[in-house]
Order: structure tokens, then sequence, then C-alpha cells
């Protein structure tokens, strides 16, 4: 059977980006230099594509000259004022008009998702547990923002109640990261499939004996030096 | 004029953004200044900054993913504005700071940002380009790679990442903790919350990023707004014990105000 | 035409999309000029690739010149970025395969490091007796047990217990915190359009 | 230098935990355990949903996942691919497929079609791929009202117009089934399909990574979405379902084993730490 040399040249790479989890490295940076760079040119090409498709066909090829675009080319344009020492400041500009729209998009949708929506608490006319479990969510909630005032000390009756909140929201942060850092995981191990069966799995072998020789290998250079 | 549904909506902006512009109005005429609460992580800044000159090391700072361009651009304002004082102490001691930049429009605000603050801490010969490198437009996989080859290799006394999180923030702020640097961290990300306050020596959480980019410029209209924000805290407390005994009682007030 | 250096002229440029965009979310009526905004700050984000070129063939041609720390690699790099860029325009399939194979087998790589580091949470977090922690760990722990696929044969209360703690203390939790985010981003938004806060122009 | 020493020292720490990580994982999937496989029940929802839809009826898949997330996502996107175009020879359903977010989702389309026994079947009577049409929300928004209109040619360039399959699908009154499969914001998808899907009780069903299942709740038990699937876990069950085993059977003992570090990582960490702690009071105060 004929060798893939594609596989080959693949597996060397995973290896080379897994040898930092011994320590950094010749091979560890040459994968670094590798990423950073063909990254580099898949932003310029998709960059450029998308260029071609909303400048240079309409302005150019369509002959579009008087639009709007044109502003635009020009306030992007700016980005390059920055190579010339007199201009420098003329890259505020589109970054003010960028920041200014997409501030605007976040804080439209902020006022109804993250407080009308989540204001609107529960009933507790069920009685029971339905009714506990909603009187605990608006506790947790009230108890939790008060965390958040910052102009007042936190000192009585607003200290016992922030630091009540406190707890709720570790609780939060701590069942978020579990199931997210889960969640992570299993994106890792999916992604380690193909690590797990031949021929992957031989490299994995390689390394996990490069990454156990190495640490036994530091322990005697320890010792000695000990 | 105003779309069906969207009339209550548009009320409580007003009335939020019109509390804290009340708020900062009054600061700036000088009435009334708020006292802001101790943050733990601003404090501590100064003496992160002290720290890695005492070891002669850089410190190593991140905005995350996010950009100026979606909408993550207020958390990475905030960010920016914290940074912009970190440069001003790297300055001061004169620490090298170090900055990849995911985004490329953030070459151009970062270079001016940490440029100024050196000016401003009294090294302006300390700043070179070097500083901010450009590792790949939103490319995270690049910079994820970039930033663990830089803090085991130069094993940089501080780490501070606020800002717009997605994975890198693991990436980030594990091989700080692997490599043993001071880390500050913080971003108003739910995902990650968990993550910061476990691996960071000073985590910022959720809204302190905002307040801690308002209060570290102790400037009194900034400090005013964290009045005004703190009475919005108050009226969404009232309105959800308000929406809560409104559904007890069975009134359909509250989902009319919403209709409307 | 010192005034155009002046920064009003930033925050102007900030606050007429800003205008646009929200009066188009109250009352529908400048549809057309919003999406139009939308589309000039990301073809804007667009052209800062270009800056972001020149930045980083910069900074690794002066590495290269200078022959400091690590030059090698710096011409590994603009090696890889220079010949996949051509291959997109003269050979095609070569580009595919540095894309689609090499770089992402280094991704998967990379990603799992991910897998790597959240263990590092995991442990980090551990040893502590700062009570804050402590329950943001047992929590942890209830979220991991929670999503155990094999988490019945160990306890079959782990599925009641866990659906309880996500739906209620966990939605407290997090409605405070997305509330007070969203009142921090409306507070830095007011500051920013009246002018107090211009880190996003560079100090 | 004893082992307790050794691991005093932190990059051992760390090695030491990524060992242990990487022969777990490596272990259930060389030799599969066989751990019992739950089947929440919004899988088996969505499953009978899709076995519910009327004979004739057309199934509308948008492939939205990225290859970051294809590990998670593909077991269950197979699944539903197999069980759709099991529909498609058992009931004579249609199926339209496109992609609305980044174009890793039209490639994806295709792995998950060589995954599919197709043989028997024709392009543009039983099924027909849209491809990529940038413009996501917009694009999610226009399909309700006109497919066509959004997609004028298909993925290999063809007028849609010209293809027998689409002469009567054109917008919601024609679908019958709604499924997405997305590695960002689900709610994208409720915000413009929901109001008009509920209203003609088409169901929606979402494939969507664990991470982002509590954000989806609301919209659960609000009934606007109709049922969902959850990532790795989900697609496993699928199978299950379908009674074809696959990939995810595999990855759920290896995220068994990962879950199991993950538990005893933190048992371990703060147990040893405690009894340090009981043992040497004064020290650990000092």
């Amino acid at each position: 059977m004929a060798l893939d040399w594609g596989i080959v040249a693949e597996m060397a790479l995973v290896l080379m980006a897994w040898s930092l989890l011994y320590r950094e490295n010749f091979f560890f940076k040459i994968a670094e230099a590798l990423v950073i760079g063909w990254f580099m040119s898949m932003s310029l090409v998709v960059g450029l594509d998308i260029l071609k498709g909303r400048v240079y066909v309409p302005l150019v090829v369509e002959g579009k000259w008087l639009s709007p675009t044109l502003i635009v080319t020009i306030l992007g344009l700016f980005y390059l004022a920055r190579l010339h020492k007199d201009t420098r400041w003329l890259a505020r500009w589109p970054i003010s008009l960028m920041a200014g729209v997409a501030s605007a998009v976040a804080v439209k949708g902020v006022v109804y998702a993250q407080i009308i929506r989540l204001v609107t608490m529960k009933s507790w006319a069920a009685g029971g547990m339905t009714a506990f479990n909603n009187i605990v969510i608006l506790v947790f909630t009230v108890t939790g923002l008060s965390y958040f005032i910052f102009t007042r000390e936190h000192k009585g009756a607003l200290g016992a109640v922030s630091s009540f909140g406190l707890y709720a929201l570790m609780i939060t942060f701590g069942w978020v990261a579990g199931t997210y850092l889960m969640s992570l995981i299993s994106m890792s191990v999916g992604h380690m499939r193909t690590l797990m069966q031949v021929p992957g799995i031989y490299v994995s072998a390689v390394g996990v004996i490069v990454l156990v020789i190495g640490i036994i290998y530091d322990q005697k250079k320890a010792k000695t030096i000990v | 004029m105003i779309l069906v549904g969207k009339k209550f909506e548009l009320i409580l902006f007003l009335i939020i953004l019109g509390l804290i512009y009340y708020m900062i109005d009054r600061a700036r005429r000088g009435i009334k200044t708020p006292k802001v609460r101790k943050l733990a992580a601003l404090q501590a800044l100064r003496e992160v900054v002290g720290q890695a000159a005492e070891q002669h090391k850089p410190i190593h700072i991140s905005t995350g993913i996010g950009g100026l361009h979606d909408e993550w651009a207020p958390m990475t304002i905030a960010a920016m504005a914290i940074f912009r004082k970190v440069a001003e102490y790297a300055g001061e001691f004169g620490v090298p700071l170090k900055y990849y930049c995911i985004r490329a429009h953030m070459i151009p605000a970062m270079e001016d940002l940490i440029q100024a603050g050196y000016t401003k801490g009294g090294r302006p010969e300390m700043y070179n380009s070097d500083m901010v490198e450009f590792v790949g437009d939103g490319q995270q996989r690049a910079y994820m790679a970039a930033v663990m080859g830089y803090i085991s290799r130069e094993k940089p006394a501080a780490n501070i990442m606020l800002g717009a999180g997605f994975y890198e923030t693991y990436i980030v702020l594990g091989s700080g903790a692997v490599a043993g640097c001071l880390q500050v961290a913080g971003t108003p990300r739910l995902y990650y919350q968990g993550t910061v306050v476990a691996l960071s020596d000073y985590p910022v959480i959720g809204q302190e990023l905002y307040a801690a980019a308002a209060a570290i410029t102790e400037n009194p209209p900034d400090l005013g707004s964290l009045a005004g924000q703190d009475y919005g805290i108050v009226i969404c407390s009232i309105l959800m014990i308000v929406t809560a005994l409104l559904a007890t009682v069975g009134a359909t007030l509250w989902s009319q105000l919403l209709a409307w | 035409m010192s005034w155009l250096r002046r920064r009003e002229v930033c925050i102007a440029l900030y606050v007429i999309p800003v205008l646009i965009i929200l009066i188009n979310h109250f009352t529908g009526q400048l549809a057309a000029a919003q999406s139009e905004v939308i589309l000039w700050a990301s073809t804007l984000a667009t052209f800062a690739i270009l800056l972001g070129v020149i930045n980083l063939s910069q900074h690794h041609i002066t590495i290269i010149a200078r022959k400091s720390k690590r030059w090698p690699y710096s011409i590994i790099l603009l090696a890889a970025f220079l010949s996949t860029f051509i291959f997109n325009y003269a050979y095609k399939p070569g580009y595919d395969f540095v894309i689609t194979r090499l770089l992402s087998s280094l991704q998967m790589a990379l990603l799992a490091y991910v897998g790597f580091y959240s263990y590092t949470v995991f442990f980090r977090a551990s040893g502590t007796k700062n009570p804050h922690v402590i329950v943001l760990l047992i929590s942890m722990l209830l979220g991991l047990f929670y999503n155990l696929p094999m988490r019945d044969m160990i306890w079959t209360g782990w599925g009641p217990l866990g659906v309880w703690v996500k739906d209620v203390p966990n939605t407290g939790g997090m409605n405070a915190l997305l509330i007070g985010v969203a009142l921090g981003t409306l507070t830095l938004f007011l500051r920013t359009i009246l002018g107090y806060e211009e880190s996003y122009l560079g100090g | 230098m004893s082992v307790k020493e050794w691991f005093a020292r932190r990059e051992n720490q760390d090695r030491t935990i990524f060992v242990l990580y990487f022969i777990l994982i490596a272990y259930p999937m060389l030799s599969p355990m066989g751990l019992p496989i739950p089947i929440g029940e919004p899988t088996i929802e969505s499953y009978e949903l899709l076995e519910n839809v009327p004979e004739g009826g057309v199934i509308v898949i948008v492939s939205d996942e990225g290859f970051p997330s294809w590990a998670e996502l593909g077991p269950g996107e197979i699944a539903v691919y197999r069980h759709a175009f099991k529909k498609v020879r058992e009931d004579d359903c249609k199926i339209v497929l496109l992609t609305s977010y980044v174009v890793d989702g039209q490639i994806l389309t295709e792995r998950c079609l060589s995954n599919v026994d197709l043989t028997g079947l024709e392009y543009g009577k039983h099924w027909v791929q849209l491809g990529y049409i940038p413009g996501y929300e917009a694009v999610l928004s226009a399909m309700m009202d006109d497919l066509k209109g959004i997609a004028p040619i298909d993925q290999f360039g063809t007028p849609t117009k010209d293809i027998p399959m689409l002469e009567d699908i054109n917008s919601i009154d024609d679908y019958d089934y709604l499924y997405a499969c997305t590695f960002t914001a689900m709610d994208v998808y409720i915000r413009q399909w929901g109001e008009k899907a509920l209203a003609r009780g088409v169901p929606i069903i979402i494939n969507m990574l664990s991470g982002t299942v509590p954000l989806a709740m609301p919209y659960y038990r609000a009934g606007t979405m109709t049922s969902y699937l959850n990532s790795v876990t989900a697609g496993s069950g699928y199978e299950k379902l379908i009674g074809r085993p696959g990939m995810g059977a595999a990855l759920m003992d290896a995220q068994s084993t990962a879950h199991l570090l993950g538990i005893a990582v933190i048992l371990f960490a703060q147990g040893a730490f405690m009894i340090k702690l009981l043992s040497k009071p004064k020290e650990v105060a000092a």
C-alpha cells in the first residue's frame, strides 16, 4: 500500500503542536510559525475576496462611483494612513464608525433580552414546590444583583445581602463552568478521535512515550542538581 | 410611529439612560461625587505591575477575540480603558507589555493606547512597535498557538486578560496558570465566569469590568455614572418584585405593557 | 484643517450610526440605512486586514534583518504565509491541501489544548479554603455528575438534583449576572456617547 | 526525590494530568466498554416528530455547523440525515438542504450525504441542495416567505425554478419539519422561525452544543422550540433509535471517562488540601 504522505505530514504537525506539553521547544516553535503564517494567508485571501465583492466590483466593474461604497472605501483606506507619521490619526475615523455600529447593535438587544425578559418573574400562586422555586429564583436574582452595587459600602444589611448574592453567583458560575467545560472536553475528545484510530494512534503513542521520557529525564536532571 | 410592542422597552431604555445621565451631570457639576466601593482587582493592578518590574519580566495583556466591530464592542472598550491605566503603570515602573492582536482594527487603537500610556507614565522611549503583534484576523487558533508559545517561552510575570473571551480564555489563563503568572482576568461573558474565578488571582466578575473601567479614571462624571447604574439595579429589583406580585394575583398588566 | 483632528469628529462618527440603528430599532423606519451601516462596519473591519498584513510583515522582516532572537522562525512564518497566498492564485489544489488537510489537523491539535487546560481549571480551582470557591467547586462537581453519561449507575438522584440546580439557583444567578451586564453596557454606552470614554480611540 | 516532592513541582502536576487524560481517552476508543447510553426525553421527542412527518411532507435541514464543532454535532447530524432519507424512501418525503451561517456547513452537508445510502433516490426529485447562502438571519427570515427568492440557483448552479421538486415548495406553508444544526446562538432560529412555524404547527428541532443548552431552555419550556438535540449525547441516542450505532457510541465511553477524570481531579486536589489543613492547622494558618 502506498503511503499517503499527507497523513504523515498531518500527524507530524499534530505531534509538533502537542510537544509544548513537554516544554517549549524547537518543534513547537515551527508549528507556531506555520499556524500563524497559514492563518494569515487565509485571512488575507478571505478578506480580499470580501473586498472584491463589496468594493472592487461595485466601484470599478459596475462603475458606480457615486455611491456610499466610495465613502467606506475612503474610510477603509484611512487605516493605511497610519503608515505615515503625519496622517496616523486618520485611522481613528473608521474605528469610531465601526465601534458606533457595534455598540448600537449590542445596546439595542440589551433592554429587551437582558432586562425586560429577565425581570419577568413567575407566579407564586400555584403553591408547593413551584412557588418555592419561583421565590428562590427571585431571591437569588435580587441578592445576586445587589453584589453589583458599587457606590454604597457593602456593610450592614446590604453587606449581608450581597455576600449571600455572591454565593448565588458562585453556584451559577460553577454550574456553567462544569457543564460548559465538559462540553469543551467532549469537543476535544471528538477531535482526538482520528488520533485514537489507526494510523493516528501510533502518533499519539509516540507522543505519550516522549512525554513520559521527558518527565523522567527531567527528574533525573533535577536529581543531579539536587 | 413607535413599533407595537416596543413602547415599554423604549420607556425603560430612556428611564435608565436618563438616570445615569442625571447622576453623571450631578457629579460633573460637583454637586455630589459618589464614593465607589474598592475593587480588589483594580487595587491590585499597580502592585502587579510593580512586581513585574522587580522580577524584570514582561506583562502579557489580552482582550480576547472580541473586537470593536461586533456586539462585544462594549466589553472591549471597557477592557481598553483599564489597559490604558496598565500601560501607564508599565511606563512608570519600566515594564514591557506584550499584546497579541487578533483583530486587525485593534492594531492602531492598541498601539496608540499603549504608547500614550508609556508617555503618561514617563518612559515614552520604552514603547516599541513590537509590543503589538498581529496574528491573523479573527483566527482564534493562530492566537492560541501564539499565546501558548509566548507564555511558556517568556514566562511573563503577570497575565492580564479582560474583555470578551471565547475558547482562548482557557488557553490564555490555563497556560498562565501552568507558567505560574500572577493573573488578573475578567469578562462579562457568562460561560467563562467560573474559569475566571478559578484561574485568576484577582477575578473581575461580570459587570465589575464595566464598573472598573469607569472607576479607574477617578473622573467625577465616570464615578457618577456608576451611581446611576446602581439606581438601575434598584429599578430592576423593584420590577422583579412587581412582576412576581402581578403574576401571583393574576393581573395581565405586565404582558399588556410588553405588548403595547 | 486642524479641526478634523479633534476628538469631536470621532465621537460624531460614533454617534451617527448609533442613532440610525436605535431609531430603526424602535420605529422600524430606517431599515435600509441600518443594513447599510452594519455592512459598512464589516467592510471596514475587512479593510483593517491590509494594515494587519503590513504590521505582521514589518514585524518579522525587522526581526530577520536584525537577526534578533528566533529569526529563523520568522522566515518560516513569512514563507508559509507567502507560499500559501501565492498557491491560492497560482495552484489552487496546493492551497486547498494546506488549508483543509495540514491546517485543519493543526487546528485539531490546538483545540485539544482546550481539553487539557480544562483539567488545569479543575485542578487549580481546587485546594482552597475560600468559601466562595468551595461553593463554586461543589456546583461544578454537580454539573460534572449531571452530564456524566453513566450517572445513573452511581446514583439515580443526579438527574433530578441536576435539573433543579439548573432550573432554579442557576437561573437566579444567571439572571443577576445578565441584568448586571446589561446595565453596565448601557452605562458604558452613555459614557462613550458623551465623550467620557475614549479608550477605543487609543488613549 | 520522593513522589511527593516530584509532584510538588508545578509543571509535573500538569504533565501527570495530561498523560492520564490521554490514556483515559484512548482506552475506551480502542476497546469500547459499552457503557449504557441514556436517551434523553428531547431526543425521543425529536425522533418521533420526524417519524410523524406526514406522507409527502417536506423536511428542511439547515446545516450551520462548522468544522470545529463537527466532532460534537456530527453524530447527531448524520443520524438525522439517515433518518430523514429513510423517510424519503418510505413515505415519499422531500428534503431541502441549505446552509446560512458559514461555508463550512456546505462541505459538511456533503460529508453527511456520503454517510447516507442514496441508491435509488434522485437529486432534484427527492432532495435538493441549495448550498451556502450568505446572510444568516436574513436568509432564515426570508426562507419563511420566499425560498426561491433568496436561492435563485442551487449549489450546482441550476436555477431553482427549473428543479421539479421545488415547484410547490417555497414558504413555511409548504414545510413540515424544520431542523437546524448550529454551533452558535440558537435563539436566531427561534427569532426568525418561531412565530410562523408555531402558527402552522410545524416543529422546530435544533441540534446544538451542550454549552448552549441552558440558554435554549426558556424557549423549550415556552414551546417556541419544539425539541432539541444535545450534541453528542443526543447523537449517540439518536443512533440507537434509528438502529445504526456509529461514532457517537464510542465517543460516549470516552466522555464518561473524561468526566470521571474531571471529578477525580477536583476531589483529589481538594481532598489533599483538606487533609493537609486538618493535619497541620498551624503551619497552614501561618
